[in-house]
């Protein structure tokens, strides 16, 4: 889906470059492209509609739940609303929309010109948009998974919810979280290795710190959630007894390997989103970021933290007292990072010369959510207060603000703040401004009266509940609230649609920001940058006025003496710390295998789903022999041997 | 952004939810009222830190509007770092005080009493709860369902598990909620300092019945107790071939229900021995009038759907027959 | 099939090998010192009631078949009653008369010795109703009947008991003591002893209220009628009722020790045999397991369930009573016989009687105040870690306590205990008591079960397997000394040995077991010294006779069924029968023979 | 936006409609298939529990079991078979105890699903309870459709198959070994 170059002035090398770059046209361009920017605009996309999927089954909840004892909804039909509610959220739309921006942003930002694995990279997208509608496929047939997205044994046991439902649900995260870990094992080596010189680790922006993160936490929580699904799934459908009590299972054992990877999962949905409002704020300010060292530190303590608190989710198990006292002080003490982060923000607005765009406005109200959330969150992290609290709307309200007010209110911003790079065009203000203010106050409004309820005792996931319990009021004001809020996001749709047709035209820096990205064209060509830059310092834009080094960064066109790297998909190696140059990458080209690979395990997925045994056969089989095909190491012509410039 | 602050606190105040049943942030019991000073506490930081910040943000934000200039300058931070040191210092001394003060709640909460005089195993099931009182003489011990009758002041300890998926019991005004998992016997205590009823809750998802699967709890003086309990020994009185309710009750419902005295004995369903004497019906759901209890027989799957009970299609006599025996089961 | 039946000749050929070298030099003094009153035993050659005499000795005078001629016993006749059920009973011989009751629909048949393969002198069909084939938790059986005052006397499975004239077959009275709809079934062995007949009740998986009642011999009148659960004036425990323990003393603790109104449907069924001390006028019984099986819906000691009661015959009063296994968690029913032998014990003469329980502990137990003077393991058992002499009670082990939902494996005895109800027989001359016992354990999961009247209210989940692994042996005879508490010989066996056991003085013991074989056994080796396999599995109880023509048979029904039939998926395990096969030497009896035979009448136009 | 953007949005948009429609229509149906059955009059005409088949009112009960596919009906009836002490009689396998084997292919009283309900309905003569007026029709379904996924049940015989109704053709050979 790249805008093809009909710009005219693209120099001479370019043309060049761009033949080497562009992908095919077509189908075949269409499924086996391995741009970057292509898969990331695409996560965004996919990730945009499940948001807009999972908000529908929210509305429909919020209807049944407007008035005590409605009847809208059975019960069943509300279990699975919420369980399709909060897994689409979870899963389908809040880490995926994150990889979206990574994924375009970090080579602009980093001065590379694709990830380190540019396959792997459309075989993660690939594999999501599978798992995806893996997920959805029982509910057409009103089977959908109704366990929760936290599938508490043994309610999830095929003795109590024997249908497919949660087969879907545990054979579908497994899916998903193959997308996943591939996702983050290519991030990782991307930032280490995939670098324009110069950019060291003390210049990256701290989007890239927030992925990073992010990214290694994924690797070590989501194979726990894998391996919980894969045992539910054998206990269900095979018999063996991990949960099982009659067999000497503990259901306990799920919520432990649940939470392992809850609790790093919830951190690598918010960091990302923290690191784009730590670049993006800064640009509105006029002024680079208070604090960056600091920032950068508390995202990666933050993630540290965040494996040691995961027992805050079990409070009222009956577990001894003492370790939760442990728990309960290691969830206070993940509010210290976080507190530095606001700290940052606040000042860095306070010195300062704020911009009204709308962003801004984003990233404020994000500022004030963060804070709410997070003292909820302090709440909560008492053992003795959460056995009031947890599984009540407290914890519905603190979980909203946290997610929302972390993850959407920046990604809405980023894309206000972004779009100009990605389409070339820039978004409205008004409607931007409209937007912001419609879902402000609708959030507000819909979860902030939950606190209320929560300590009014509304226990959570309820499809109904008795007039007498007094909390009537305040869950209409919630649905009022929440059509709001989506009124809020229909604004920002109606936003993005018009200034695709007719925005203004936004030229290379049209917020006149300091980072790399906005030193190439909007949007930029296919191969990123004609010569790889070098970067000088952690503004490359700024660095005249900001008057902190002597030395400038060499962007752009003026790079003349840069690295061109036209011999074939290239791209510089550097050094994990210093990011000095000393490999040059040979890049592989657009392929059919990822897309094929992902075809294979949805085959094999389904046919698990399904039992049949031809099925799996099937999948395993086409898997092996792709993969087969994609390992074996392509053999380049001799003349492209390149010896490494100065 | 200040006005919402204000009103979350406002709603707080006492007043604002007196007549709300599973509100406890006004609790007065032992374990409620320590659970709620601390909630108060923690509550009057978080919406004080909000106030901070958020005037903070908006002074930063409102402070330098009107200058128009966007130029870029260089900017020396070494001020504003310590004015973020400080701000984060602040923060942990507030925390860790926060954490000392949660601890010591858990303390003097977080284990029953060695000696509690009352022992009551509550059992939970897909969607309802039964309540076995324990006793050292055997003879005294019997069995109830969705009611908890206590005595007032005294610490009573209750041992929690489950027959089929996990349940949390939580009577928020009285204390802390504590989960009933399967095969696993977890140990919590309640004490009520003021007689009347209370509501409690499952608070953990368990399937299409979790959200009506309430119960009662009755605090009682100490004497109202004691004869309460006396009798709920006594067997019902009658015979199937005298009492046509407990005929029909003895075809219709005993497969699945009990009523001590009789030879009604199912345990799928609650036991309904002095079924009269109860204050609610169907898992708190409604009260016990005869009325109510008729339509709840007759209409079961439509009021609670995907409930264990079927419903029996009797005919018009029999329901008032049964409904007629059970209310009179004091 | 035919590998495992080589395997089953070796081993019995191996066996008494094995037996013989525990037990070296011919030594003529007895174990345990133990004699026993014949009492009740009517003559030598006869076998009037089940145990033959009211100590329960199973011990005929009856030397014609000694240890040296018994290998030449050959079968000397059958007789077949055509049903499909266990045959647990003992046929009667009385004068020259057999008589037999078939299990369910439980036909009388009087067998006329004097003629040759012996004719029926009359057939007496009672017609119980069917409803109660569905009710009996062990299959249709009749565990044997009694001969008292002229007449035949057994309990019908649908709750009745019926008495018929030995001479001409007509029923003389029939008397209703339950209803099968509240699950109560009657399989107990009447007991006939001092002018009344003492009938019991089976149902302890039914959630019954067990009791034990006597009837008039005569008119078949209900004289008493005494409950194991309930208020003392149900149990009818009056004011000479001492218990030896203090636990056992108390007003109306048979109410106290259930939850409240639980006792009612507490089973404590009386479905063993009843023995009887003439001298002290006592009668001994014991009572089935508490109800429901699942021990958490019934906390508390679950007063008078699998215990013993000793009991005035005219009043029903009890006089002492012992609980063998306190709230009980395993189903160990205490119904097994009492055997009263009066021995010396640690030097002093004591009037005792031996009781082997499904716990497996062997008790003796003093007969008059009820003391427990040994309590000793007669098999494999891991329930229990000890026995508190002080206290009377048994040790519970709880890691084998049952937890609903949570399967525990290895429970050893499974619910049938290492002996069920089959009856042991005692030798005056070695002083040994011969059992046969089982070598078994289960795999339990434990379910709370509602109360239906008229379905099971158990709610144990089993699945017996042998204690040493899964081919070890299932069972086997032991010859026990109860005055010591010591096991002298045993001989193993492939199959559970379920059948009753005999003595005879001419030192041979006889037995079944459960894949058909019926051996004799010489009484102080435990050597085998004669095998013969039988068309059925053995759970009858034999009996050896003298027969109108001076001549000693021994007879058993082989017709495998109740308890037996957890070994049903077995390799060699026996299908159904229902044929009682009478023994004698050289297989010589009263046979037609002569004029006696029919002739062949030529035709008349064959012309040749 | 290009055609090729427009016709992927088109297709997302009905993709979500049709799965939103057909959730709509089959979760509405789940309580349908509680089976509403007419019901005999009244208590006087049946015999109460513990009884076997007294005079049996006349059934107006489908002769297959609408349950039968659905898993929820085979767990849920796998569950009552424990609760309503029928593993008691039957084994907690099923393979017999007291009562009959429900496992195998040998049925005393006939092995179709009709068959099935009309033996838990009217009770049997060598013991089994009548549950017909305990348990209501859609219960007995239940149980029905967990001793059909046993595998020892016969498919209910097509109507027009003679008037012979399938219970009598093939109880034909079960009754004859019946004759204990």
């Amino acid at each position: 889906m790249t805008v093809s170059q009909a710009d005219a002035t693209v120099s001479p090398e370019g043309r060049k470059l761009l033949g080497i770059w562009e992908t095919a046209p077509g189908i075949f361009g269409w499924l086996a492209t391995v741009d970057h920017k292509t898969i990331g605009i695409r996560y965004l996309c996919t990730a945009f509609f499940f948001l807009i999927v999972g908000g529908l089954e929210a509305l429909v909840m919020r209807v049944q739940l407007a008035q005590p004892e409605l009847k809208l909804l059975s019960p069943d039909a509300y279990n699975q609303l919420f369980s399709m509610h909060g897994t689409t959220m979870m899963f389908l739309y809040a880490l995926p929309m994150l990889s979206g921006f990574s994924n375009y942003l970090w080579p602009l930002m980093l001065g590379s010109r694709d990830m380190a694995f540019p396959r792997l990279n459309a075989l993660s997208y690939w594999t999501f948009l599978a798992a995806g509608i893996f997920l959805y496929v029982s509910f057409p047939i009103g089977q959908a998974p109704n366990g929760g997205w936290f599938a508490y044994v043994p309610n999830t046991s095929l003795q109590y919810d024997p249908g497919i439902n949660m087969d879907v649900f545990a054979l579908g995260l497994v899916f998903l979280g193959i997308s996943t870990v591939v996702g983050s094992a290519n991030f990782i080596v991307t930032l280490l290795r995939c670098r324009a010189p110069g950019m060291s680790v003390n210049r990256l922006p701290i989007i890239v710190w927030g992925t990073f993160t992010a990214s290694c936490a994924n690797l070590l929580a989501v194979p726990a959630v894998s391996l919980a699904c894969a045992m539910l799934w054998l206990d269900r459908r095979f018999g063996t007894h991990f949960f099982d009590v009659a067999g000497g299972g503990q259901p306990l054992l799920w919520q432990h390997l649940f939470w392992i990877f809850g609790h790093p999962w919830v951190y690598a949905l918010v960091l990302p989103a923290m690191g784009i409002v730590s670049d993006a704020l800064p640009v509105f300010c006029r002024r680079p970021l208070v604090g960056y060292t600091l920032v950068a530190i508390s995202t990666v303590a933050t993630m540290i933290l965040g494996f040691g608190v995961w027992v805050h989710h079990m409070f009222a198990t009956g577990l001894p007292v003492m370790s939760l006292s442990f728990f309960s002080a290691a969830s206070f003490v993940i509010a210290i990072p976080s507190a530095v982060g606001v700290f940052c923000w606040i000042a860095t607005i306070w010195t300062g010369k704020p911009q009204f765009t709308t962003p801004f406005l984003f990233f404020a109200g994000f500022v004030m959510l963060f804070v709410i959330g997070g003292v909820s969150g302090f709440m909560t992290a008492s053992v003795a207060l959460d056995w009031q609290l947890t599984d009540s709307y407290f914890v519905v309200a603190h979980l909203h603000y946290v997610l929302l007010g972390i993850n959407v209110f920046p990604v809405v911003g980023g894309i206000h703040f972004w779009f100009p790079k990605m389409t070339g065009r820039m978004m409205d203000e008004r409607l931007g401004r409209w937007t912001f203010w419609t879902m402000f106050i609708g959030f507000n409004a819909a979860f902030f009266p939950m606190h209320v309820t929560g300590l009014m005792g509304m226990p959570r996931r309820v499809y109904t509940y008795p007039a007498e319990m007094g909390v009537g009021g305040l869950n209409l004001l919630s649905t009022i609230g929440a059509f709001v809020f989506a009124l809020g996001v229909l604004l920002f749709l109606l936003n993005i649609g018009r200034s695709l047709r007719s925005g203004p035209p936004a030229g290379d820096n049209p917020w006149d920001a300091p980072a790399l990205e906005w030193s190439t064209s909007s949007p930029p060509p296919v191969y990123n940058f004609a010569t790889i830059p070098q970067v000088a310092s952690r503004h490359p834009l700024w660095e005249e006025r900001l008057g902190e080094t002597d030395r400038r960064s060499i962007l752009g066109d003026r790079a003349s003496t840069g690295m061109v790297l036209d011999r074939g998909k290239e791209t510089i190696g550097v050094t994990p710390l210093d990011a000095e140059p000393n490999v040059v990458l040979k890049m592989p080209g657009d392929s059919l295998l990822p897309f094929l690979l992902a075809a294979g395990m949805t085959v094999l997925f389904f046919g698990l789903l399904a039992r049949s045994g031809w099925a799996i056969g099937a999948g395993g089989l086409a898997e092996i022999v792709i993969l087969f095909l994609w390992l074996t190491p392509r053999q380049f012509a001799e003349s492209e041997e390149v010896a490494l410039h100065e | 952004m200040r006005r919402l602050l204000a009103l979350f606190g406002l709603c707080l105040l006492p007043g604002g939810c007196a007549r709300a049943p599973l509100s406890y942030l006004d609790a007065t019991s032992p374990i409620g009222g320590a659970i709620a000073s601390l909630g108060w506490g923690l509550t009057g930081i978080s919406v004080g830190v909000c106030i901070i910040v958020g005037l903070l943000l908006v002074v930063a934000i409102v402070r330098r509007r009107a200058a128009a200039d966007t130029a870029i300058g260089p900017v020396n931070d070494r001020l504003a770092l310590r004015w973020i040191g400080a701000g984060v210092g602040v923060s942990t001394v507030v925390l860790l005080g926060a954490a000392i003060w949660t601890l010591v709640t858990v303390h003097s909460i977080g284990e029953p009493p060695r000696n509690a005089p009352l022992t009551i195993d509550v059992v939970g099931q897909e969607w309802w709860w039964s309540v076995k009182y324990r006793a050292a003489d055997p003879a005294r011990e019997f069995e109830t369902a969705d009611q908890l009758v206590i005595p007032v002041n005294v610490p009573v300890k209750i041992e929690l598990t489950s027959r089929d998926v996990i349940h949390s019991f939580w009577v928020p005004k009285l204390g802390g909620k504590m989960d009933m998992i399967p095969s696993r016997t977890n140990v919590t205590w309640l004490e009520a300092d003021k007689i009347g009823d209370y509501r409690g809750q499952c608070s953990e998802f368990c399937g299409l019945q979790h959200a009506n699967m309430a119960f009662n709890v009755r605090v009682l003086s100490q004497a109202d107790f004691d004869v309460w309990w006396t009798r709920q020994l006594q067997p019902a009185a009658g015979s199937p071939d005298t009492d046509a309710g407990l005929n029909t009750f003895m075809v219709r419902c005993a497969a699945c229900h009990t009523i001590r005295g009789t030879p009604a004995g199912g345990i799928l369903g609650p036991d309904l021995s002095h079924f009269g004497s109860r204050e609610s019906i169907a898992a708190d759901l409604m009260p016990n009038t005869p009325e109510n209890l008729a339509n709840w027989i007759d209409n079961t799957q439509t009021i609670k759907p995907g409930v264990k009970m079927p419903e029996l299609h009797m005919l018009a006599s029999e329901v008032s027959d049964v409904t007629s025996y059970l209310e009179n089961l004091k | 099939m035919n590998r495992a039946y080589l395997a089953a000749l070796i081993f019995t050929a191996a066996s008494p090998a094995l037996a013989q070298s525990t037990n070296e030099a011919n030594p003529a003094k007895s174990y345990s010192g133990a004699t026993a009153d014949f009492a009740g035993a009517g003559a030598p050659g006869e076998w009037t009631s089940q145990a033959r005499d009211y100590a329960n000795t199973r011990f005929s005078p009856l030397t014609q078949l000694t240890t040296d001629n018994v290998n030449r016993l050959r079968l000397a006749w059958t007789f077949s009653d055509g049903t499909q059920y266990g045959h647990e009973g003992a046929p009667l011989v009385v004068g020259d008369t057999m008589y037999v009751v078939s299990p369910f629909p439980n036909t009388a048949y009087a067998l006329d010795l004097t003629k040759p393969g012996p004719t029926i002198k009359w057939q007496f069909d009672p017609n119980p109703s069917p409803q109660a084939i569905g009710k009996a938790c062990c299959d249709a059986v009749i565990r044997g009947w009694a001969y008292a005052d002229g007449k035949l006397i057994y309990n019908l499975l649908d709750d009745h008991t019926v008495a018929v004239d030995a001479a001409t077959g007509k029923q003389v009275w029939r008397t209703a003591m339950d209803k099968v709809s509240h699950g109560v079934t009657m399989t107990q062995s009447a007991f006939a002893a001092d002018g009344k007949v003492f009938v019991g009740n089976s149902g302890g998986e039914m959630g019954v209220n067990g009791w034990l009642a006597a009837l008039d011999v005569g008119t078949g009148k209900e004289l008493w009628r005494a409950h194991a659960v309930g208020p003392d004036s149900d149990v009818k425990i009056g004011p000479d009722f001492h218990p030896y323990y203090p636990w056992m003393q108390g007003k109306d603790l048979g109410v106290k020790t259930w939850p409240a109104g639980a006792w009612n449907t507490g089973a404590g069924a009386s479905w063993g045999f009843v023995s009887y001390d003439e001298k002290t006028k006592t009668i001994f019984y014991g009572t089935s397991n508490p109800g429901p099986r699942v021990p958490v819906q019934r906390p508390g000691d679950n007063l008078w369930t699998s215990a013993m009661f000793a009991r005035d015959p005219d009043t029903g009063l009890a006089k002492w009573a012992y609980q063998f296994t306190p709230h009980d968690q395993w189903d160990y029913d205490g119904v097994n016989e009492a055997v009263l032998l009066d021995m010396p014990i640690d030097g002093k003469m004591r009037q005792t009687l031996v009781h082997f329980d499904r716990n497996t502990y062997a008790y003796t137990i003093d007969r008059n105040t009820g003391e427990v003077l040994v309590a000793k393991n007669f098999a494999y058992q891991n329930w229990s870690t000890g026995f508190d002499m002080k206290s009377g009670r048994p040790i519970v082990d709880p890691q084998r306590e049952p937890k609903p939902g949570v399967k525990i494996d290895k429970v050893c005895p499974p619910d049938i205990g290492q002996k069920d109800w089959e009856p042991p027989a005692f030798s005056p001359a070695t002083g040994l008591l011969y059992v046969g016992v089982f070598n078994i354990c289960m795999g339990l999961t434990d379910h709370e079960v509602s109360y239906i009247a008229g379905t099971p209210y158990d709610g144990m989940e089993m699945q017996r397997y042998s204690a040493d692994g899964k081919d070890g042996n299932w069972g086997g005879l032991i010859a026990w000394d109860p005055a010591h508490g010591k096991k002298i010989w045993e001989i193993p066996e492939k199959f559970m040995v379920m059948s009753g056991v005999i003595s005879t003085a001419g030192n041979l013991i006889f037995y079944g077991t459960t894949d058909g074989w019926f051996r004799a056994v010489d009484a102080w080796t435990g050597k085998v010294l004669w095998s013969q396999k039988l068309g059925s599995g053995i759970i009858g109880q034999p009996i050896t006779y003298m027969g109108p023509d001076n001549r000693q048979y021994v007879a058993v029904a082989a017709g495998v069924g109740g308890a037996a039939m957890v070994q049903k998926g077995r390799d060699g395990f026996l299908p159904r029968g229902n044929t009682i096969y009478v023994f004698s030497l050289d297989g010589e009896g009263i046979k037609a023979t002569g004029d006696s035979l029919p002739a062949p009448v030529i035709s008349s136009d064959s012309g040749q | 936006m290009s055609p090729a953007r427009v016709s992927i949005l088109g297709l997302v948009l009905v993709v979500v409609a049709a799965g939103a429609t057909g959730w709509v229509l089959s979760i509405g149906k789940q309580p349908e298939n509680r089976v509403a059955v007419a019901y005999p009059e009244g208590l006087a005409a049946v015999v109460p529990l513990g009884i076997s088949a007294g005079h049996a009112p006349p059934l107006a009960v489908p002769p297959d079991n609408p349950l039968a596919s659905d898993p929820n009906s085979v767990e849920e009836g796998k569950k009552l078979y424990g609760q309503m002490n029928c593993a008691g009689c039957h084994g907690y396998d099923a393979k017999g105890g007291m009562g009959p084997d429900l496992t195998d292919t040998e049925w005393r009283y006939g092995g179709t699903p009709i068959d099935i309900y009309k033996s838990i309905y009217e009770g049997r003569p060598q013991g089994m309870p009548a549950w017909g007026n305990t348990l209501p029709p859609n219960t007995i379904w239940l149980l029905v459709s967990y001793i059909q996924s046993l595998g020892g049940t016969f498919a209910a015989a097509a109507p027009d198959e003679g008037d012979a109704s399938p219970a009598a053709a093939q109880g034909q050979g079960a009754r004859a070994g019946q004759r204990q």
